[in-house]
């Protein structure tokens, strides 16, 4: 009888996750990576190599976290400068307290970035939800209030790590694991936990159908102040990570750290296969997408060929033709 | 079997002997595909100016599709299509529309953030020395409006008005410009009463005027009513085209489904009704509902019944937690706080919204996180969500509500109209609620799966449940309900039970101020 | 009544503008200390627009005394300042001279080009004429060309080669990757000129990871106390830095501010050049309590 | 028919030609106008209003240009930097003009000016929609793109007018006309023009159909190629057009000019009612917001009590709190 009939004829469904969206960002990578080499040969040599990715661990980190925002139909300007503020911090505290507790004082400070983090990003999210204000004018203001602070904590100067913590702190960026860079594992593990979160978890859920359609949401239950709310307090947690990684890099927060992650950051999310307008998120594209920008400012200073003057605008160019490639070679 | 096979053969229009010169669109062979999954096969059809020709089948027989691909949304994978003789390829709707064809579409196509008139005339706007003119196009709207009986203003927000208001403006697209060939698909599926009249009223015209009109609805009364012609499809092809006189509804239906069919309406269970489920008291939706009490038993079908705007919908919406809403409501006696729509589906009501599109389905999502969305929380024994245990789920729903799809693979928005509205079903009854609200159960349902959708009522209620259904087919809420509570402009006008559930009584109650509130059957 | 000095500087966008800041900022505090009639206000710009708007606003507020500016750049504040002079208002010109020179009554020139020429003289004599060089440079702006054209010309005719040349905005980070990348590009690197000091540090943070040792010289430029402090430990690759001290624009203020209360009428052209900052005089260039 | 009469008696429709978004803005700016005059009274006297309202105006004519793109359901982060290179070109080609054609080369490069621009926001307009890419991507590449010409075309210097034409161009900035500046004569005149676009004429309603919903646009036969890539030329010439008036104010184009422009506009434009999303445009609003972006800095250096390092987070405070009031008087 029909019933069974059509529902035995019935294909059964793909494994959904792995549409071109998710592996386009890794194939524009390859292609990139082959021209690198062709252009010059140091460009894959392993320290090289280690170097890129391992710089790009921060934009990558943060990116992760700006993947819930921009999943759950919102958007973050504020993660450059709240990186500064909350290294500016944590450094702060640190040397106020590695007199009494020595070494400690780096698990502590630690601590304390995370604390922070979660708090910035939380205090995002209420103005953007409860205060119904668009994120994008809600956290450039954010944006605004953190980079003053940050230039006021240090007088515009630099807020330098004490002498007596630097050594210590220094493994957290310098350091490797197996061979491995740190700041390579922890954002690895970063996106773990974040691909966990997103596609195993009711979390993950609730944040894509926030941001395909808030009524969809609402009516299923959703609470979408909460959902919303919660992905800046995790993309604020995750600045912290990386700011954590970032202070031992040059022992010291400016008021120009972090000047326009915010940029590199949405725009390796949006490579990484997230459409702006929300919806599903692609964290391993995020990752891929962080990765693409730093190799492309690293080739422009291995190649010989693009005057100084261009390089912002090879760059734009090169990230535009990666953007064709992904969406024609569909 | 043999009784719908004869039918099939003998009651088939003889095509040959119909004159084919004056048959203003023709398609030859058409069909469509996607990608693997064959939609529609090898159809060929011949529209007549002043007819009114009919297309039933079954839900996702290829009906919309048919009705994109005659007005241009999408061209077919094979076949072709005739205007007056000349083959003609329509790239684009415009050209259809060029070519006096209008398509009136099953789900409704308007940009929310506009308003009601800019809606109406948007891609053709009336221009005076080259000005949009807006004061004629206010007029218009408000004339064409009116003649469906639909009352907004034309400078209303489309977001702002209600799913039958937005229907009517959608239909008064069609009827802006004299089309010669205009298609209904499914035009009454969100309207009740009046609406209905008007607009049937209106095709008659239509057909005066000598338009050729294209008429698709579940509804087969009305098919019966109107239609000069009904062709039948059934999984994609073309059953037969039939002189719609002399088919009884029984017949369309046995056409569609390919077999003979129980009764529509599942026996009513004689024996009362439980202990109070949910009770009500003083419910007031600012704007569109006041002081609205009531109770629902266990094992009792609860009816609401009312004309489009009545507030029904908002009424539920405020229980639901889902518009600012002041008021108690109890569940078994425990109270219920109404703010947070969570807390109110885990106390264990559930809401079929009447906008599949807007508030149901994720479109852009595949099938299994629809249909798991408002019940997540069963789906992860641990931490994580089990994958296996959430398609176990689908195949099971498509099992149980006759899920019509080619492929798992499929996203909601490509299921056809009524398939979508099975897989809201099944999502709603997801979190195995104790009392299920249902708005418009069988909105674009065809019969043969209303009569699944009845007796899977009365299986819940027979499980103990409460169910209440809001209907604009006072046939459905007669057929189907114990009781059945009669709204009008937002508050409680009576009741009417037993004898007294006749169409008189409850659109008495429904209109008229004259019923001095309900002496017909005991209001509360 | 008051006079009424007003100070237009850029914004404290990286460390030596927020030395500039500082240090104007101390003068005023002193200043209004110190005269009960003379009113110091500092007003910072984040660009040059903002700065021309910034002087509209100061002289459509109250009528300026004196004015102590820090231009941006030349061509885009020349008419605006010259706006301001119209109204009568005394003109110190701070570090970058403006086109039409007739508009300053004083003029405290820092000179850029002798930051690049300095610094090139001492990497000439240091390697002996000979050896690779990569270069890193600022923010496309007057300074920075200044200080690179110093630098090129200087080394012109010598066998010192200039490998790159790249932009890290005078930004720390952005030095550190690129000298990573410089690192990576070229096996032999003899010496390396940032041509500020924040860059220097994100420089000196990648060789010493690297760990190569063909880098002898790693320069930078603008008197940082950091570095100043380098100098005085004798750090082998530091050994020299060229000041650039942001303290000009106090002694601007002082001299300005002597103008109006009448006491040393000075007027024409200071220009404080750059010596090179070595173990010896290093002393006098160091200001532990500067953010710089 | 009395359900139908009273049903719509039971809820009256707001109708939203006459609705707060409009108001809004200008609310704000009063608000704003009077707290000023509280702080410094020298605010509101009539030179430094016309001097701040001046200035806005580049702001102002840039952001009626991203109305268009906004509401159209794009964005243009590309603006500022193709303020400096269009500057750039200009200037460059008057300079080379002067010799023949003295004051003649004025008008000249004006055109070049508007050529140049329009083809800049077509090209824009062409990555979008043809190449499909994220408007956020293509526009951020462009902008690149720009900033490298400009950096380019000026050795890294700056690109100065030449003497002979200052004295002549200088009245498009500093002239007046009945009084009245002007720049802020141009910018009324351009806003003019583009609500009598936006409101009165076809290409408007198809701008707000295509940002509101673009299968809505498709199906009523709206090309939303066609639709946005005009959105984008329109951009393109308001750029040119206010890089026509800061010719003469600073005189130059350097690298440095425009920066971080498109963020203002896009401040102006949503503080202006025009929702990010995409759907109606609101032209007023945004010159509205232009002005509120301009009197909160003109604020910041009249008022004597912010510190040097927290101008830019009151700046940030001020602008939520503006949204704010927006939101909850309404
Ligand atoms: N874009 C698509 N991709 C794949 N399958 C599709 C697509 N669009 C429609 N279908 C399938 O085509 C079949 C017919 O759909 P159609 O909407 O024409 O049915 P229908 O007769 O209108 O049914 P209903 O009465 O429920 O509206 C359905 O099985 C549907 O899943
Ligand atoms: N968001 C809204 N804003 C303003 N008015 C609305 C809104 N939604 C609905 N309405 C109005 O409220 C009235 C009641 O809505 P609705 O028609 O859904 O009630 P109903 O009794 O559920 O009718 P039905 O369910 O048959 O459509 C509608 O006539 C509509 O004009
Ligand atoms: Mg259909
Ligand atoms: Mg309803």
């Amino acid at each position: 009888m029909t019933i069974m009939a059509s529902s035995t004829a019935i294909r059964p469904e793909r494994e959904w996750n792995i549409g071109w969206t998710d592996v386009g960002p890794f194939v524009a990578l390859i292609v990139l990576m082959l021209i690198g080499f062709l252009i010059n040969p140091d460009f894959l040599s392993a320290t090289n190599l280690a170097n890129v990715i391992t710089r790009s661990a921060f934009i990558a980190i943060i990116a992760v976290g700006a993947t819930f925002v921009i999943s759950s139909g919102g958007l973050d300007l504020s993660v450059g400068s709240m990186a500064a503020f909350i290294t500016g911090i944590t450094i702060l505290f640190m040397n106020r307290m590695a007199a009494e507790w020595g070494m400690m004082a780096i698990p502590a400070g630690m601590m304390v970035a995370i604390v922070v983090g979660f708090l910035c990003g939380l205090m995002n999210g209420l103005i953007v939800t409860i205060g119904r204000i668009e994120p994008f004018i809600a956290t450039l203001g954010t944006m605004g209030i953190f980079r003053a602070l940050i230039t006021y904590m240090s007088d515009g100067g630099s807020i330098p790590i004490d002498r007596s913590l630097r050594d210590a702190y220094r493994p957290v960026y310098f350091g490797t694991l197996a061979g491995i860079p740190l700041p390579i594992i922890i954002s690895v593990a970063v996106a773990a936990v974040a691909s966990f979160i997103l596609y195993k978890m009711k979390y993950g859920r609730k944040c894509a159908a926030v941001g395909a359609n808030e009524d969809v949401a609402r009516y299923s239950g959703i609470s979408i102040i909460k959902t919303r709310t919660i992905a800046y307090a995790i993309q604020g947690t995750c600045v912290a990570v990386a700011a954590i990684c970032y202070v031992p890099r040059l022992g010291a927060a400016t008021p120009t750290t972090g000047v326009l992650w915010e940029l590199q950051v949405i725009t390796a999310v949006v490579i990484g296969g997230t459409a702006l307008r929300g919806g599903k998120g692609h964290v391993w594209g995020t990752v891929a997408g962080a990765v693409i920008l730093e190799l492309i400012a690293n080739l422009m200073v291995l190649s010989d060929f693009v005057s100084e003057y261009l390089v912002a605008g090879v760059q734009g160019v090169i990230i535009i033709i990666a953007m064709l490639i992904q969406r024609f070679s569909k | 079997m043999s009784s719908v096979l004869r039918m099939e053969r003998e009651g088939e229009i003889d095509m040959a002997a119909e004159p084919l010169r004056h048959s203003i669109l023709r398609a030859e062979g058409v069909s469509k595909q996607y990608g693997s999954v064959t939609v529609l096969s090898d159809v060929t059809l011949d529209i007549l100016p002043g007819e009114i020709h009919a297309i039933i089948g079954e839900n996702g027989a290829g009906k919309s599709t048919f009705m994109r691909l005659l007005s241009g949304y999408i061209e077919p994978t094979a076949g072709t299509l005739a205007l007056n003789g000349e083959h003609v390829r329509f790239a684009k709707p415009e050209q259809a529309q060029d070519a006096g064809i209008a398509l009136v579409h099953q789900e409704i196509l308007l940009a929310e953030a506009l308003t009601v008139a800019e809606n109406l005339f948007l891609g053709r706007e009336l221009m005076r020395n080259g000005v949009v003119d807006d004061r004629t196009m206010l007029r218009l709207a408000t004339e064409k409006l009116a003649e469906l009986g639909c009352l907004v203003s034309p400078n209303a927000l489309v977001r702002n008005i209600a799913l039958a208001d937005r229907q009517l403006v959608q239909i008064a697209r069609a009827l802006l410009d004299d089309y010669r060939i205009v298609i209904f698909d499914e035009p009454t599926a969100v309207l009740a009463g009046d609406e209905v009249e008007r607009l049937l009223a209106i095709i008659l015209q239509l057909k005066k005027q000598g338009a050729a009109v294209l008429y698709i609805s579940h509804r087969l009364d009305e098919v019966q009513r109107l239609a000069d012609k009904v062709t039948v499809l059934r999984d994609g092809k073309k059953i037969g085209t039939y002189p719609g006189r002399t088919l009884t509804q029984m017949d369309m239906a046995r056409l569609m489904v390919g077999r003979d069919l129980a009764a529509l309406y599942p026996e009513k269970r004689t024996k009362a009704a439980g202990e109070a489920m949910l009770t009500v008291r003083d419910l007031s939706v600012p704007g569109f509902a006041k002081n609205v009490s009531f109770q629902v038993h266990k094992s009792e079908i609860l009816g609401f019944a009312g004309m489009i705007g009545a507030g029904r919908t908002e009424l539920f919406e405020g229980i639901m937690g889902l518009r600012p809403a002041t008021g108690t409501i109890e569940l078994e006696g425990k109270p219920i706080n109404i703010r947070s729509p969570r807390a109110v589906l885990d106390a264990g009501i559930g809401y079929l919204t009447e906008d599949r599109k807007g508030k149901g389905l994720l479109l852009h999502e595949r099938l299994a996180p629809n249909l798991t969305l408002s019940a997540l929380a069963r789906f992860h024994p641990g931490i994580f969500l089990r994958r296996s245990r959430e398609q176990d789920a689908l195949r099971a729903a498509v099992e149980q509500y006759d899920i019509r799809l080619k492929s798992f693979g499929v996203k909601a928005g490509q299921l056809s109209g009524g398939n979508q509205q099975k897989l809201l079903l099944a999502k709603v009854l997801l979190i195995t609620p104790s009392v299920v609200v249902i708005d418009e159960p069988t909105r674009g349902i065809d019969i043969a799966n209303k009569a699944q959708i009845y007796a899977f009522i009365q299986g819940l209620v027979a499980e103990g449940k409460a169910c209440i259904v809001i209907s604009s087919e006072m046939q459905e809420l007669i057929g189907l309900c114990d009781r059945i509570l009669v709204m009008r402009q937002g508050r409680l006008r009576g009741e009417v039970s037993g004898e007294a559930m006749t169409e008189h009584n409850v659109a008495l109650l429904a209109t008229s101020d004259a019923a001095a509130d309900g002496n017909v059957g005991g209001t509360k | 009544d008051k006079k009424v000095v007003a100070v237009s500087i850029p914004a404290a966008d990286h460390g030596w503008t927020a030395g500039i800041v500082y240090h104007a900022q101390a003068a005023a505090k002193e200043i209004n200390a110190a005269f009960p009639n003379v009113e110091v206000i500092v007003k910072t710009s984040p660009s040059a627009s903002a700065q021309v708007s910034a002087l509209e606003d100061l002289s459509a507020g109250r009528k300026l005394d004196a004015l102590v500016i820090l231009p941006y750049t030349s061509e885009e504040l020349t008419t605006p300042v010259k706006a301001v002079k119209d109204a009568g208002t005394f003109i110190t010109v701070v570090d970058r001279g403006l086109n039409d020179s007739s508009i300053q009554d004083l003029y405290l020139a820092g000179d850029n080009i002798a930051v690049g020429r300095n610094t090139a003289k001492f990497l000439i004599d240091r390697l002996e004429g000979k050896g690779n060089l990569v270069v890193l440079r600022g923010i496309p702006t007057v300074i920075d060309d200044e200080r690179i054209k110093g630098f090129q010309d200087a080394i012109q005719g010598t066998d010192l080669k200039v490998l790159d040349i790249q932009y890290a905005n005078w930004n720390s980070d952005e030095a550190f990757k690129l000298m990573q990348d410089y690192l990576a590009k070229y096996p032999q690197i003899d010496a390396v000129w940032a041509n500020d000091d924040d860059m220097l540090l994100g420089v000196l943070e990648a060789v010493k990871q690297s760990g190569r040792k063909d880098i002898k010289l790693a320069l930078g430029g603008n008197g940082m106390k950091d570095i100043v402090k380098k100098v005085i430990d004798g750090d082998a690759m530091t050994p020299v830095e060229t000041p650039y001290p942001p303290a000009m624009i106090k002694t601007a203020i002082y001299m300005t501010v002597a103008n109006i209360v009448g006491q040393a009428p000075v007027r024409g052209t200071v220009k404080l050049d750059a010596p090179l900052i070595t173990q010896e005089n290093a002393k006098e260039y160091y200001f532990p309590d500067s953010p710089f």
